[in-house]
């Protein structure tokens, strides 16, 4: 894929977080200067939370940001850590003197940056606190690594810490039910196509016509294994299989499931996988409590999909059931 | 040897356009193993580094790398963001205001290292730059044993870098984004140890020429 | 694009209806032997709403059943209109006795083929009645052609019929409710890259890397137009030209802008043309009342986009914004 | 001529056989003014009306084909289902149970003509199946006033067809989903009117060799 419907590589993520304030113009706001989305009646009286990354993931991270999900998103450039400085511009935006709480994937630019961030708040003696999602089961999770990164798995961290955060919890429970999320979820991912980043010539990787990738993550990274390609029931077969292998299900657990496209897939293929998804959790006596299929954590215009399972307890589900004016599915 | 400030300034505009020059190639790099952004990551922190200080004057030295530092920090992002961000930052601390000995560069190369390890957490050998810096500042360290001159003890900071970079073709990944490949990071040079390179070859060659 | 996430190209349909089903099992159900997805507790006692088409164009159908929209959605094969005991089947199902309202898009098979099953209905004392939605500028309306096409315009028709139905009112009144977004609703679209549909070898049509398709359709038709590739936002002032010169804009009349992916196009792309869409409105003095920007009718994983405008009235906005438990946007 | 309902039942069969060989060729008919499924539609409800009526008996003709036409409608969607059911249909009303004159096909011809065009409202001339098909219907006409033989009429009706089929290249459609192409649609034969020719061939094959 080499045409973009955009205007300059150089000016992506400013005119799209443009266009994303001016579609919820009365819930969304952009900072001046900063590639910043803020809800438009913050700071509240509430913990906040504050989400973000590299760009190219649409719909996150703007996209969570309103009642009972986030209070701020920041986008870096397309797959690049935002900078400190915009990171703490919105926190500083955010606070609504309960202190905020960062959301953070598990990828050493974003840990570094959002760190740095958190570094500044506190100097001005903002309370803060923050979690690192690393759900991605593809990745080998070791003292000596960089440890699993943080995916789709994400979208569940943004809705249960900030259905916590709208109960009116303190910032060390929201945190704790931030944590709980990323303890019991798990997520791993496949592409067929590539993307390519606007300002790049070609794609981070290039597969034949009968190759995919397993394992990759969600910045056009190449994935952990290439194989040849197979049916879609094959596949969700391996990932759900590699999922179920690294977190213990016993029968009669009950799970949100979300599939997701990784931007470039149709709606069509996604629950194609769904249906199979189903199959094989249904023969695990494992049940589906809620099952979301769209596009959630997108590596630009990638042809592929992850497969995340929340396991849910009741804490759990009562989160995930309660409102948000974010709508997460089809 | 005496380095005036103004030196430092064309130093960095070098380095800027250095760096700007092998946009792609860095980045193509970082596409093999990484998410290929790298050499447009350096690329827009160091044309915003030019931007910033070629028209501006300076109180010092120190003043001079903390807005490098700075600019860095906040144009940069990703990893390499903040890690040369707190490099430069940590050498503005204790950078001399003129005179400059083997032991000045190699308290800055420790700095530099001491900066990067604090934030990443990486050890020699794992892939990163620190596998292009370890070495140099080694480097300088085995000069000053052997008696070497500034312009020899510069020479081999160099040489070390090269060879650490291209070290790096065979290592197995275990921090930073190209950790996540495993055993298919093997067989590729890495992207951050090779613009260390590339930052430390401008520094040698400009201050060698200098001496001349 | 070869790779598809399938299992067997003659089995994608029914694999996705059941995928969908199975995504919301509280609120959806498939007919035994049909590819129709109906509201689980239709039949209601209301209007019953009835719409389909061919497959590929996911979420619609079927994801438009739901409270305030569809009581049933006909899926046909992928780019195939579905035939009329599918149709009579969904009709029968859903009728509660007020009587049930065919949305139709304007095709000669989509045509023909609801038109027979309204016959089969009425044949059988069910009170029937169908409307033809036609938003497509790209193509001449003549009375000596088949006419425009019908293309994401279909989701207001939707939105504002359920919404009409839900109030309680009579079919003929749910019909022109309809009627008077069909007569206010115009759409264009544009490609970057085709689609191929899974039983195909090929993609219907192919486009250099240079080169694009101004009006498109939905079903990988090419074009009515082939250019150089522009920037974002000259093609954005092409469809949005288009639409404006065809129907009386005024200014201060306020319109809803959607902003349509066509299944492969990153919603990165969708923000920066939905950017431009408001910029071209402002100049104009048209008030964008509310905004869509999401893929709402696809076509596979092309790549590309439409932008539909629905001048509104008061009784419009009332209609748009009356509840749905269908999410329009992310 | 006699024509036994076997006869009419294995025709039927040799059709279904054509389009499923030729669903490629259709398709990609279908692909350069349409959307590439004139093919896939055509085979797929051909293959069920094989599968329909092979191992079963009808009580006449009239069953054998008001079957075939309902398979259609049933399988076939888009444009082409309603259209060729409607035609089948049509002809299942009047089709003799075992003699056919040349008045009998021209009556068969008229009913599928008036089946089509009471749905789609076509005209010859609008690069559809129906420039096909009013053809051959006009050829079978003609052959009548010139007193042809009947082998001689179906001959001269299938080289209508195959004259009108090849006929449909120049035009511009103006129904059917070509029409949305306007002028792109021109220097394309129309699928519908191949899939009418190739039926119309193996009808006029099969009863020749049946009179031999
Ligand atoms: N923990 C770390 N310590 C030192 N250097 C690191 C570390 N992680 C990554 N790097 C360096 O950063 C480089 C990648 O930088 P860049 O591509 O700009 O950021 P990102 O990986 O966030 O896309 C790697 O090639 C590596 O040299
Ligand atoms: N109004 C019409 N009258 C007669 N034939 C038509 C009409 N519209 C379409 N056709 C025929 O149908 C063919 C296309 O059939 P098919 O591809 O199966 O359906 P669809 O166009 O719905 O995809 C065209 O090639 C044309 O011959
Ligand atoms: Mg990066
Ligand atoms: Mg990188
Ligand atoms: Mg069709
Ligand atoms: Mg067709």
């Amino acid at each position: 894929m080499k045409k973009k419907l955009i205007n300059d590589p150089e000016n992506v993520v400013v005119e799209m977080i443009e266009g994303i304030v001016k579609a919820k113009p009365s819930k969304l706001r952009k900072l001046d200067n900063y590639n910043v989305v803020v809800r438009k009646d913050a700071p509240l009286d509430k913990v906040a939370l504050v989400s973000g990354g590299g760009s190219g993931h649409e719909p996150a991270h703007a996209g969570y940001v309103g009642e009972g999900m986030l209070d701020a998103a920041v986008a870096g450039d397309v797959f690049t850590s935002p900078t400190p400085d915009a990171i703490f511009e919105a926190i500083k935006t955010v606070n609504g003197g309960k202190g905020v709480l960062l959301i953070v994937k598990n990828y050493t630019g974003d840990v570094m940056n959002f760190e740095m961030a958190e570094d500044m708040a506190v100097a001005e003696g903002i309370e803060v606190a923050h979690v690192v999602v690393n759900d991605d089961v593809a990745v080998e999770d070791s003292l000596y690594t960089t440890g699993r990164r943080g995916v789709a798995g994400t979208i569940f961290v943004h809705k249960i810490a900030g259905a916590k955060a709208a109960a009116g919890a303190e910032l060390s429970e929201v945190k704790k039910a931030a944590e709980k999320v990323i303890s019991n979820v798990r997520t791993k991912g496949m592409a067929l196509y590539p993307c390519r980043v606007p300002s790049a010539e070609e794609p981070t990787f290039k597969l034949e016509e009968d190759e995919m990738e397993l394992g990759i993550g969600i910045h056009g990274e190449p994935g952990t294994q290439r194989t040849k390609v197979k049916k879609a029931d094959e596949i969700v077969d391996d990932l759900l299989g590699s999922i179920l292998s690294d977190i213990n299900f016993e029968n009669g657990d009950e799970v949100a499931l979300m599939v997701n496209g990784m931007g470039g897939t149709p709606l069509m293929e996604l629950f194609i996988a769904n249906r199979r998804a189903h199959q094989v959790l249904e023969n695990r006596g494992i049940k589906v409590y809620k099952n979301f299929v769209d596009e959630f954590m997108t590596s630009l215009e990638m042809a592929g999909m992850s497969i995340t399972l929340l396991k849910l307890d009741q804490e759990l589900k009562e989160l995930l059931d309660a409102p948000t004016d974010i709508n997460l599915m089809k | 040897m005496k380095v005036t400030s103004e030196k430092i300034k064309d130093i960095f505009i070098k380095i800027a356009d250095v760096l700007i020059e092998n946009k792609n190639y860095l980045t193509e790099l970082d596409a093999a193993i990484g998410d290929a952004d790298h050499g447009i990551n350096m690329a827009r922190g160091f044309k915003k580094v030019k931007e910033k200080i070629e028209d501006d004057s300076f109180k010092n030295n120190s003043d001079l790398v903390k807005t490098v530092a700075m600019t860095l920090i906040s144009t940069v992002g990703g990893a390499s963001g903040p890690l040369y961000g707190t490099a430069f930052l940590n050498i503005s601390k204790i950078i001399p205001d003129s005179d400059f000995d083997i032991d000045s560069f190699i308290k800055i190369g420790e700095t530099v290292i001491e900066g990067i390890q604090k934030l990443g957490k990486a050890q020699r050998g794992e892939k990163t730059m620190l596998d292009t810096i370890i070495p140099a500042v080694n480097a300088l360290r085995e000069s000053k044993v052997k008696g070497l001159s500034l312009e020899r003890a510069l020479e081999e900071c160099k040489k070390a870098a090269e060879e650490g970079m291209k070290a790096t073709i065979p290592l197995l990944a275990t921090k930073g984004r190209a950790s996540y490949l495993g055993e298919r990071s093997k067989g590729h040079q890495d992207p951050g140890a090779t613009s260390s390179y590339l930052i430390i070859k401008v520094i040698v060659d400009e201050l060698i020429s200098e001496m001349e």
